[in-house]
């Protein structure tokens, strides 16, 4: 587990360098609302601690990642307070919870408070003919409300903006917007064994050809695959709430088919959805059916019949 | 010439610290007789043997004292002469108790009349072999303990094609069978001839991991002209390339169907030191009274490999090896991934026995377990590819239906999960339970 | 007044044309079932405790009427049941003498030492599997609540070791019987009140090595008790629960006291 | 042809009948122990769904409008989808009896599944043609359908689960019911 923190710091930095206190203010908050929360509800339970498998430093770390830096600090504890005691303790604590904590608070928190979930700061597009366009909302979020309304995309997808995106030099929640960092992240983790390839390399592939098609299909109304790659919460999702051992499957095919899953409902939501990010609901969706994705991706037992049931 | 490396590999396996080289290096010692001899009565897969001596009287070396109670089953045999001093059950090294003889020798250890050697045994016919075998009581020296002349007798329909001699000794710590296959290659040879005999089975194929070079270097040296295309086969060292489905995969690449035995195939699979058993049982008449068990670990003063009479306790084989040097937290008879844990030195070795381990307090560790967070190393390492996460939280929650239709009766309890699993879960145990639990509730139905 | 008609007609037509369709179905998709199973697995509690060695109330109705099974097999029911059973089956109603579980093991922590230090899966079948049991007894109850969980009413509670039956929560389903792996758990009598809490085999001297509360074999009580109410099986004092066995003196005189009141 | 598919994928993903209207919750929750029995839930709940809004449009606009009474909407409803549920029983009963055992109690409950008439009572609300009222109606199906087959996976994980004592059986499931109603709500806006 302490793998996975190390492996959050690159973005953690990042969100910092952007996004200054704020960035700071809901981390902390969300970590130790998240420890405190679960060391009471085991309390409660009548259950050893447990708090020392840093499982919860973990929820409140990605919870804060995913949440926009004007974001108040009571929200975020409540998101916190949602995710450990809903969504984890009150199954059993950890290796008993269906979904990922982390995301069905922050899913949580996108339908209660809508409006505090979707305010951003600040930030330029570097636009190739020199004036560059200040606004406020996200690139995914900009996408969504141009295409609805005039049906023409709001900037070019240029080298620059690749840049900004890669770098992080954008609007966006605090710990998905640098998706270098995330990259960095996930090296580590990959390096150090605590996830596999398969669910992270078959999510960003299905979202880019999917997303690819659309783009070839009708260029004037969708973005590059590359953008879709890059924006978003697509590398946190795909590289630290996707690969969640408890919510995923456990077989590297019911791995790949999960990925797959995750990458079509994200461009689904992302294109005709009526919210501008995918990233949570899809993995939230593929963690329900996990179980049945567990239940079909079972391996042949050795001696079995060849393309038999499974059992002898 | 007669030697081939293994074209395929099953499922899973993992690599535990090997710790051989403890007694690798050490030659077979003879141990003299203990003060007593404690020989139960279950020393094999079935049922156990029925005493036919009772207390004071006096046996001879090779006397019958325990008689086959039944087709899977096997005689005893006193494995020295003297007196009987007590006849009371004594808990098996698994846990539950049988009957055990104590015997007090007397020093002069003189053989029954009626030991009949046949140096050319290429004279007898198929069931003379068996009748030789049974009448020595010879069973699986590996660890299994299934009596020798049931599995080479089989039934008639089965066509048996080929032998497998199981030289693998995939268990850490363990060196006995890697002796016996350096120091007695030819006899190894002969007891393979006779039981290809006895099954009619054309290929004898030796399996060895690549990590014993000199018993691949000996068995093949001393590989016997009639043996034919006879090939020793050389196995990637992996845990548990000594399991009899999964060493078959590797050595043919026929699987044996699930739930089915290795006859069902055409292949029998015997262990060098049963081999070497039956040669001695078949060519010097002499039945089975002593094994060579691996005495190793830590705190043991003299790791070796002791030639020592069935039914010498764990207590005299440690003082022969010299005694223990520091505290012994874990005394285990077998090795450390299938043996069982003993709760002190007073159980006897038995046909089974391949090893003695005695292990430190500073890797012996009580685990707290912790619930399955899924992280699927243990479906990665199963060599039966079982889903081990799934059915130790299906027997967690007493669920034993949905455990039987995940395949818990295909599990050969070979603890790689439990080896694998981060969060210590005792999977094992888990599966054992399971097993114990489907099968009440099938003789219930 | 016309819409009352018309609301009568339509309603009652279109009930009848449904009425019509099933009938034709119920005729031609008939599946002929004996009624007087149905009546018999109305009568019983429906608990499904397998009390009556049957998989269940309604396999035990089939029982009833079809293979002619006992008609008091059925525990938790008592005697109401058994009365009506009588009436619809037509039987004789003998009353079955009302019987609770016991654990036959007094051995608690402090009575009865452990050989080796258990570290696996909190089950009795588990545990007496492994090593053949933690405890220094071969006999004895190992105190990991195997029975208690298959309790369907929550009668069996572990007291410092030891599983020990409340006998008025106890509905004699016997399935604590089934589930204990050293087959401690007797059905005695509800009305028998004192019990040799023991089921050790062993000798004397190594049933002492084992445990402080064991029967020694000494064979006193069975003197003291009247008209032989406790007889020896081998070492072990045997309670003949077919005999009321009511005086404090054979308490008092047991010398490990392994006879109790309860 | 698209608008089929549209109203398709409406009822299914954005107001699933169970996950969003919250219909039909009591077999949901009911039959959700072990697959085949919810498989077994879906086929009866299929032909119930889709029949009876076939039959009740009918029965709305052929009869009770002609005649004004369309105050009458419940009772006709619920005596055809009653006579409907009786039907597939014994069908079910003469072919498939191991099945109706396990659904036990939960087939004749279709007959007060909120779910079934919800659908009946939607059609005639939304003025659908009858074309597009059996489409709904069979949307409606495949969407419980779907959200059953989810969540009975989801309760075969969670039945292992160890929860506090209070939260046990029921409870925690409806707790995981609710998780995945959050989840589903990421369609909103899939359809216009």
């Amino acid at each position: 587990m302490l793998d996975v923190i190390i492996a959050l710091v690159p973005a953690l930095l990042v969100s910092v360098t952007f996004f200054g206190w704020n960035a700071l203010r809901l981390t902390l908050a969300c970590v130790i609302t998240c420890l405190a929360a679960e060391a009471l509800s085991r309390k409660a339970m009548g259950r050893n601690l447990g708090i020392d498998d840093l499982s919860a430093v973990i929820t409140g770390m990605l919870l804060a990642f995913n949440l926009p830096p004007t974001l108040p600090t009571w929200m975020a504890v409540v998101g916190s307070v949602f995710a450990i005691v809903i969504c984890k303790q009150l199954f059993g604590g950890i290796g008993y919870n269906p979904f990922n904590p982390a995301l069905a608070g922050r899913v949580m928190l996108l339908i209660s408070f809508p409006v505090f979930m979707t305010r951003w700061s600040e930030w330029t597009i570097p636009s190739p003919i020199g004036m560059d366009a200040v606004t406020s909302a996200t690139p995914l979020g900009l996408v969504k409300t141009a295409v609805t309304s005039t049906g023409a995309l709001p900037f070019t997808f240029d080298g620059a903006t690749m840049l900004q995106l890669l770098v992080g030099n954008q609007n966006g929640c605090i710990g998905e917007v640098s998706a270098a960092a995330l990259l960095l992240g996930g090296i580590y983790l990959l390096i150090r064994r605590c996830i596999t390839w398969h669910i992270p390399v078959a999510y960003l592939a299905t979202v880019a050809i999917f997303s690819g098609i659309l783009w070839i299909h009708h260029p004037q109304q969708n973005l590059p695959p590359h953008f879709h790659l890059l924006s978003g919460g697509l590398m946190l999702g795909a590289i630290f709430m996707a690969t969640d051992m408890v919510t995923s499957p456990v077989t590297k095919r019911g791995m790949l088919v999960f990925g797959g899953g995750c990458g079509i409902l994200t461009v689904l939501i992302r294109k005709w959805g009526g919210y501008p990010e995918g990233v949570s609901f899809a993995i939230l969706l593929m963690n329900a059916i996990t179980p049945l994705i567990n239940r079909a991706t079972r391996p042949r037992v050795f001696g079995a019949p060849k393309g038999g049931k499974k059992q002898a | 010439m007669g030697f081939i490396k293994a074209k395929y590999n099953a499922p899973g396996g993992v690599h535990p610290a090997y710790h051989k080289d403890l007694a690798a290096e050490q030659p077979i010692v003879e141990m003299p007789l203990p003060a007593s001899l404690v020989v139960s009565m279950s020393q094999h897969l079935g049922k156990p043997a029925t005493p036919t001596v009772k207390k004071g009287d006096s046996v001879l070396r090779g006397q019958v004292i325990g008689e086959s109670a039944g087709f899977i089953s096997a005689a005893v045999h006193a494995p020295t002469s003297g007196t009987v001093k007590l006849v009371a059950p004594v808990a098996t090294a698994a846990g539950p108790q049988a009957t055990a003889i104590t015997i007090e020798p007397d020093g002069e250890d003189t053989w029954v009349e009626g030991i009949s050697p046949c140096p050319n045994w290429q004279a007898l016919g198929k069931k003379e072999i068996v009748e030789k075998i049974a009448a020595a009581g010879i069973t699986g020296m590996g660890g299994a303990g299934f009596p020798t002349h049931v599995k080479v007798s089989p039934p008639p329909e089965t066509e048996i094609d080929t032998l497998i001699l199981n030289g693998a000794e995939c268990e850490p710590y363990l060196t006995a069978d890697y002796r016996l296959m350096v120091e007695k290659a030819a006899e190894i040879w002969q007891g393979a001839l006779i039981i290809a005999k006895a099954l009619d089975a054309k290929t004898i194929y030796v399996a060895i991991e690549d990590n014993k070079p000199q018993a691949i270097a000996a068995m093949q040296e001393a590989l016997p002209a009639e043996a034919g295309d006879a090939q020793v086969v050389e196995l990637k060292t992996e845990y548990p390339q000594g399991a009899e489905k999964q060493q078959i995969f590797a050595v043919t690449g026929r699987e044996v169907p699930a739930g089915g035995l290795p006859l069902n195939v055409g292949i029998v699979v015997e262990n060098v030191g049963t081999t070497l058993a039956v040669w001695d049982a078949v060519v010097n008449g002499r039945p089975l009274t002593e094994r060579v068990t691996t005495v190793t670990g830590g705190p043991v003063a003299k790791p070796g490999n002791v030639l020592a009479r069935l039914g010498t306790t764990t207590a005299d084989m440690v003082e022969f090896c010299g005694g223990t040097s520091g505290a012994v937290a874990k005394i285990i008879s077998g090795g450390p991934m299938m043996g069982f844990a003993q709760a002190d030195m007073s159980g006897p070795t038995t046909k089974t026995t391949s090893g003695l381990l005695l292990l430190g307090p500073e890797s012996v560790h009580a685990y707290e377990s912790m619930p399955c967070i899924s992280c699927g190393r243990c479906v990665g390492v199963c060599p039966m590819n079982l889903m081990p996460n799934e059915l130790s939280q299906f027997l967690e929650a007493e669920d034993y239906e949905t455990a039987e239709e995940y395949n818990v009766m295909d599990c050969i309890e070979c603890g790689c999960c439990a080896f694998e699993c981060p969060a210590h879960r005792p999977l094992v145990q888990h599966m054992r339970r399971g097993k114990t639990q489907v099968m009440i509730n099938r003789r219930n139905q | 007044m016309t819409a009352v008609i018309q609301t009568a007609i339509t309603i009652g037509g279109a009930g009848l044309a449904c009425g019509g369709l099933l009938a034709l179905a119920a005729k031609f998709l008939a599946v002929e079932e004996d009624p007087r199973v149905e009546e018999v697995n109305e009568i019983l509690p429906g608990a499904n405790c397998g009390g009556c060695a049957y998989a269940g109330c309604a396999a035990y109705a089939e029982a009833i009427v079809l293979e002619g099974a006992a008609i008091n097999l059925c525990a938790p029911g008592g005697a109401e049941i058994l009365n009506k059973l009588a009436e619809a089956t037509g039987q004789t109603a003998q009353q079955a003498e009302h019987k609770v579980a016991i654990v036959l093991c007094g051995g608690e922590v402090e009575h009865a030492p452990r050989k080796f230090d258990y570290n696996g899966v909190a089950d009795c079948q588990a545990a007496h599997s492994t090593g053949g049991g933690d405890k220094a007894c071969t006999y004895g109850c190992l105190g990991y609540a195997s029975c208690a969980r298959a309790c369907p009413v929550g009668a069996i509670e572990i007291i410092n070791g030891i599983a020990k039956v409340h006998p008025d929560l106890c509905i004699s389903c016997q399935a604590c019987v089934k589930t204990c792996p050293r087959k401690l758990i007797k059905m005695v009598p509800y009305a028998r009140k004192i019990h040799v809490m023991c089921s050790s085999k062993d000798k004397g001297p190594a049933v002492k090595k084992a445990c402080t509360v064991g029967c020694i074999g000494c064979t006193i009580c069975t003197k003291l008790a009247e008209d032989e109410a406790i007889k020896m099986e081998g070492f072990l004092a045997v309670v003949d629960y077919d005999k009321d066995l009511d005086n404090d003196t054979v308490i008092e005189k047991c010398p490990p006291n392994c006879i109790v009141r309860i | 042809m698209t608008e089929y598919v549209l109203l398709i994928i409406g009822a299914v993903l954005v107001n699933n009948f169970v996950l969003t209207r919250f219909l039909g919750i009591c077999p949901f929750l009911g039959v959700s122990k072990k697959l085949p029995t919810a498989l077994g839930m879906c086929g009866a709940v299929i032909f119930v769904m889709t029949s009876a809004s076939a039959v009740t449009w009918a029965l709305q606009h052929l009869v009770l409008e002609k005649l004004g009474l369309g105050y009458l909407q419940t009772i006709a409803f619920i005596l055809v989808i009653a006579s409907f549920v009786q039907l597939v029983d014994i069908a079910m009963k003469k072919f498939a009896p191991p099945l109706h055992a396990a659904l036990g109690i939960f087939l004749p409950l279709i007959t007060t599944n909120c779910a079934v008439l919800g659908v009946s009572v939607l059609n005639v609300q939304l003025k659908y043609g009858f074309l597009k009222a059996v489409v709904f109606g069979f949307a409606a199906s495949l969407g419980f359908s779907l959200a059953l087959i989810i969540y009975t996976g989801l309760r075969e994980k969670i039945d292992r689960a160890n929860p506090p004592k209070a939260f046990e059986g029921v409870a925690i499931a409806l707790v995981t019911a609710g998780l995945l109603s959050l989840a589903f709500m990421g369609f909103a806006g899939l359809v216009k």
